[in-house]
């Protein structure tokens, strides 16, 4: 009995050693987290951040028509789009695109169901805001020309 | 300078012997359990400090440790399994209450009375504790040895006791 | 299809087989509810688990069906009793007297659909707040327009008694060890737990009613946000659950790569589960040595499906995307360094003294008891059952694979802890396996834009981290499915709790509590 | 009686009060620090160099905090429970030597004075526990109360082995006694308990009974605030501190060693205790609370006996 006694002790404090020893090895080793916001990961190349319209290259205006798909498949009908046929073009173009950020869970079904791929993925995931309204309703359109009224979108870039 | 620290003595002196005797008042007096042991401790605490006051340190220290330390804090244990404890308060007090306060305070008047006859005889002195340990494991060695027997007794009777409680109480644990 | 239950019950009791398509079950039988009794009894003898309760509200016709799902630990095949009952006043004696473990499902049907289980161990609400009225999964429910923001009513707690012993301890919904928002009311006397009453629905969504307003389609991101821990194992209960209902054939490198992805989302989870497991034991440093790992995979799960940790990534027939030869590459370095971290783990923790004294003989479960309670998953294995959805009813291509189910021996937390940091061995295994093996091809099969399943049932189970999750999804040829029931492992796994927890001291409850590896919106759904 | 000098006492006290302040900075920079690194983490990073003002940001921002006080709390001991864990320990700072000049307070009866106050810590937290009406406070007092019954006993037992060693109860004759070997090596076992029994004395993980954050959420301290809560934190590392010095001072020689001046010897060794102890709470699980007292009662009473009947039969022949 005094042997298992003893050597239960002697057990014991070998696998507490063992675990020191884990510990003290990670403390000399390097550490893994990135000191943010003074360091940055590379995102992926499919990181899902919010979405946003992918312009046309070569006129910068957005490539979607306004056929409200995305709308639709939205789970949470946290997207916004109405739009018009400028003048002079075949298709539609989007007036308001709102998306309400407060709702949207990241899904990217909306993605996935645009006709022309004229969503895409924003990799801006450090947001912040000092109110309620500024994800309620955020206009995708403000980042791209506008077909309807360019001077306006062009003072927005210089500004 | 002297007289400065003559000063300084009686008047910690007076702050322990006060602290003591509110300790005490506490420990009867209070309705709430946790503060009567709150009382007990100061008036202990108190004890502790007249035994330094009157040159003896290591008795003092030996007070705070099995007295404040042991004893209180096997009472604060005792009071942690009561049911409870704290939440009820205790009973306000009886007349018969007046008996504990009456008997001490003749004892303090007779003694004042025949302290007042005699000549101050100056501070305490420090004492050497060593004899304290001759004595008690020479001349006293067998009521030492007695005591010590009788504790350990205490102490395998109180967890007999506690353990059969227990089993009758919970089955299995 | 072998029949076991037939065998069991004997053909005295009047069964009618079901006439709808059924995918998943095996045995599907109507019944009349004195019947029933007689053969959930039989059921129980022979050791059969009861995976469900639930119910479908059949508005036209005026009925309630009422069904009870069973399971069976040694043998593939599950047995689906359906009693139909008067809408206007459903009524049925409650099996809590055969099936203990029941009383929580019977709790659930009855406060959605207004069944009276009569007779029944405990019959207040569940999920539902106390102050709701009518019954949300009836077909007929209108939801009581919500107070606005800001105006509700405060919620008051109720005042829990002391009549059971002299201290109620409230542990939680915000505690540090209920790793979400459950609510254990606990009788005690000093450290020890007389009673243990969990309270759940603190954060009730009303998934179960949200599916039937969605498409198909619209219902996938949800799914993820049941079990957010191996949101690929919801997903991929969901869509296979749509595709048998549809007949949508996968291709086979989706199949591969289904396996790979959801086996690495069942290594993040248990290794989140490894560290919160010995966070509620009291041990820091594991969690974040978990974390530090688990945070390669999701890396690995980000670069394929965009997010790292609701991921919605299987479509029905397939997955959202292809993986390229840098994810497989990485995942195989990946397999290579945790099995390489392995051993660190073990040494910090499996064979800590203070960490075995704390887990064995603690919170021991027997075979029995589980099937009572219905508990799947690692607590299950670590009782020394090998049942596992993979094995038993193999899905996706894991039918191919060479794998163990890794089979504790005690049924204690050790038990437990050992089957999962088993299981994450095994799940390398798979994953290697399914890398060296996967074909080239296409990654979707065609499938409808809108898809409109037949009409039919199915109940199809895929092994998540926790255990046996079950969709049993009722379709009536529209968009939207008619009634989707989550059969979530958790739910049953904590049911056993109350009994785990009488006696025990409070250290232990929680160290039962960690080693179930609960996720409580699972739970609340 | 003449001893006494006033002016003496209350400058090594204020001395003394720096000194806690300080060493709680240092410690608490140093258990972040070194959790940090033992998780792969940075720990605090911003405030100063690598984070070392973090402590004092934290402190100023838990002093300008307001104390809430429960509203069935028992004010009177809820206020008063971090104030008596706290004083204690400052005056069990006093006798400690850092060198063999440089001591608050010499008394020949030093070390029963550090181990009676500790003892006025338990107290702390008892009080704390019950005055704050709440249960898992209340469940946190009394497990520190169970706790010190287990410990205090093989805790005195291996200090008298030390005590029949250096035939003195002041700490300064006890260091000075190890001139030439220490006594952790004269006495291994006495040394790996008194170890153990620091760690439960200072109610740090993995015996952190009182505090069990999975089980009671913050136990004692559940209720606390602001300023109350920032002196718990004092007192817990002011203790580890006295704990630690007392180590020293019995088990590896105080202030001897080459070279280094004695004061810097002595810090150093101190900080290599408390290092020890950081190191015990980011690694190993929470010892339950029976365990633990089995522990005490079935492991660490019998070996200290043992050990400390063993001293005494070799020395007394």
């Amino acid at each position: 009995m005094i042997t298992s006694y003893v050597h239960e002790i002697v057990r014991g404090t070998g696998s507490l050693l063992a675990g020191m020893k884990v510990t003290i090895k990670a403390m000399l080793s390097r550490t893994q987290t990135v000191q943010w916001p003074r360091q940055y990961l590379t995102l992926p190349q499919r990181f899902r951040g919010h979405i946003q319209l992918v312009p046309v290259e070569s006129t910068g205006y957005p490539k979607c028509f306004a056929c409200g798909n995305c709308a639709r498949t939205c789970p949470s009908k946290c997207i916004t789009v109405k739009g018009k046929k400028p003048e002079g073009a075949k298709k539609k173009s989007p007036t308001t695109f709102l998306l309400d950020f407060t709702k949207c869970s990241l899904c990217g079904l909306c993605v996935e169901s645009c006709p022309v791929s004229a969503l895409g993925f924003s990799k801006d995931y450090a947001m912040a805001g000092p109110s309620r309204q500024d994800f309620a309703e955020m206009d995708l359109l403000s980042s791209l020309a506008s077909p309807f009224s360019t001077q306006a979108s062009k003072e927005k870039d210089h500004g | 300078m002297d007289n400065f620290i003559f000063k300084v003595y009686y008047l910690s002196f007076a702050i322990v012997l006060a602290q003591t005797v509110a300790g005490g008042v506490l420990a009867v007096a209070a309705k709430n359990l946790i503060h009567c042991f709150l009382g007990m401790v100061v008036a202990l605490i108190g004890v502790a400090g007249l035994y330094y006051h009157l040159g003896s340190p290591f008795i003092a220290l030996m007070q705070v440790m099995i007295y404040v330390g042991a004893v209180c804090v096997a009472i604060a244990f005792g009071l942690s399994l009561t049911r409870k404890a704290g939440e009820e308060g205790l009973k306000p007090l009886s007349p018969m209450a007046v008996v504990p306060v009456v008997l001490p305070a003749g004892m303090l008047a007779a003694t004042l009375k025949g302290l007042s006859h005699l000549e101050k005889t100056g501070m305490p002195r420090k004492l050497d504790e060593s004899i304290i340990g001759w004595q008690l494991l020479g001349n006293y060695l067998f009521p030492f040895e007695i005591i010590s027997v009788l504790l350990t007794l205490a102490v395998i009777g109180a967890l007999s006791v506690a353990l059969i409680r227990r089993r009758e109480k919970n089955g299995n644990i | 299809m072998s029949s076991g239950f037939k065998q069991i019950v004997g053909d005295g009791l009047r069964f009618k087989p079901l006439p709808v398509d059924k995918h998943g079950i095996h045995l599907a039988a109507r019944t009349c509810a004195s019947d029933a009794r007689d053969a959930l009894r039989k059921a129980r003898s022979e050791g059969l688990f009861m995976e469900t309760v639930t119910a479908v509200d059949h508005l036209e016709d005026g009925k309630l069906e009422l069904f009870y799902l069973l399971g069976n630990y040694e043998r593939p095949e599950r047995t689906l009793l359906s009693i139909l009952l008067d809408r206007s006043n459903p009524k049925i004696p409650s099996i809590s007297d055969i099936f203990p473990g029941v009383t929580w499902h019977e709790r659930e049907t009855g406060e959605f659909f207004g069944i009276d289980f009569e007779n029944s161990l405990d019959s207040r609400r569940l999920l539902l707040p106390d102050d709701l009225e009518g019954y949300p999964l009836r077909k007929d429910f209108k939801p009581r327009k919500l107070p606005p923001v800001g105006r509700s009513k405060p919620f008051k707690y109720e005042q829990a008694s002391d009549e059971k012993s002299g201290f109620v301890l409230n542990l939680g919904p915000q505690h540090p060890a209920t790793h979400g928002v459950l609510r254990v009311i606990l009788h005690m006397d000093g450290e020890y737990v007389l009673e243990a009453d969990p309270i759940l629905g603190y954060g009730h969504r009303m998934q179960e009613k949200i599916a039937e307003n969605m498409t198909y389609t619209q219902m996938l991101p949800y799914t993820a946000r049941m079990d957010y821990l191996s949101a690929l194992h919801y997903n991929h209960a969901w869509v296979m659950a749509v595709e048998r209902l549809c007949g949508f054939e996968v291709p086979e490198r989706a199949e591969y790569i289904r396996v790979i992805t959801s086996e690495l989302n069942r290594i993040s989870s248990h290794l989140l589960w490894y560290g919160a497991f010995l966070l509620d034991l009291g041990g820091f440093t594991p969690f974040l040595h978990g974390f530090a790992d688990r945070e390669r995979i999701l890396d690995l799960l980000e670069m394929v499906t965009g997010s790292r940790l609701t991921y919605c990534y299987y479509r029905f027939g397939g997955v959202a995307n292809d993986v390229d030869d840098e994810f497989l590459k990485k995942t195989l370095e990946f397999v290579a360094h945790l099995r390489s971290r392995l051993p660190s783990y073990h040494d910090l923790v499996t064979g800590n003294v203070i960490f075995e004294k704390r887990t064995q003989g603690v919170g021991v479960i027997d075979r029995d008891t589980a099937a009572c309670y219905g508990i799947t998953g690692p607590c299950l294995r670590g009782s020394g059952v090998g049942f596992d959805i993979r094995k038993a009813f193999p899905y996706s291509i894991y039918a191919d694979l060479d794998f163990d189910i890794p089979v504790g021996e005690n049924g204690d937390c050790y038990s437990r802890y050992l089957v999962r940091m088993q299981e994450i061995e095994e799940s390398l295994k798979i994953i290697e396996q399914a890398i060296e093996n996967i074909p080239e091809g296409k990654i979707r099969s065609k499938v409808p834009k809108t898809i409109k399943a037949p009409e039919g049932i199915a109940a199809v189970s895929v092994e998540s981290s926790r255990g046996n999750l079950c969709v049993i999804l009722v379709s009536k040829g529209d968009k939207k499915p008619y009634r989707a029931k989550f059969r979530v492992p958790s739910f049953s796994n904590l049911s056993i709790f109350p009994k785990l927890a009488r006696k025990e001291l409070i250290a232990d409850t929680l160290a039962i509590l960690g080693s179930f590896d609960l996720v409580i919106p699972e739970i609340d759904r | 009686m003449k001893d006494i000098n006033l002016l003496h006492i209350v400058i090594s006290l204020l001395g003394i009060m720096g000194m806690v302040s300080l060493n709680a900075v240092l410690v608490v920079w140093l258990e972040r620090k070194t959790a940090g690194r033992m998780q792969f983490r940075h720990g605090p990073m911003e405030v100063g160099f690598h984070g070392i003002l973090q402590t004092l940001a934290d402190g100023i921002k838990l002093v300008s905090k307001q104390l809430v006080a429960p509203s069935h709390a028992d004010t009177a001991l809820f206020i008063m429970a971090p104030v008596v864990s706290l004083v204690p320990i400052f005056v069990a700072m006093m006798p400690i030597p850092f060198s063999a000049t440089i001591l608050a307070h010499e008394t020949d009866t030093g070390l029963l004075l550090v181990i009676a106050l500790g003892l006025l810590n338990t107290l702390g937290i008892l009080l704390a526990g019950w005055g704050s009406d709440n249960k898992y406070g209340l469940l946190g007092g009394t497990r520190a109360v169970g706790q010190i019954l287990a410990y205090k006993i093989p805790l005195l037992l291996t200090v008298l082995t030390i005590v029949i060693l250096a035939g003195s109860f002041s700490l300064r004759e006890i260091a000075m006694s190890q001139n030439g070997l220490w006594n952790a090596f004269m006495q291994p076992v006495a040394f790996l308990i008194y170890i153990v029994c620091i760690v439960l004395e200072t109610n740090r993980s993995p015996f952190d009974m009182a505090e069990a954050e999975s089980e009671l959420v913050a136990g004692f301290h559940t209720e606390y605030s602001g300023m109350a809560f920032s002196m718990f934190f004092l007192a817990e590392y002011s203790y580890m501190f006295v704990a630690a010095a007392l180590a020293t001072v019995m088990f590896l020689g105080g202030w001897h060693g080459p070279i280094l001046p004695a004061p810097i010897w002595f810090i150093l060794k101190v900080y290599f205790l408390l290092f020890l102890m950081i190191w015990f709470r980011w690694t190993f699980p929470r010892v339950r609370i029976d365990q633990m007292l089995m522990m005490g009662w079935k492991v660490l009473l019998p070996i200290s006996l043992i050990n400390f009947l063993i001293t005494a039969v070799v020395l007394a022949l």
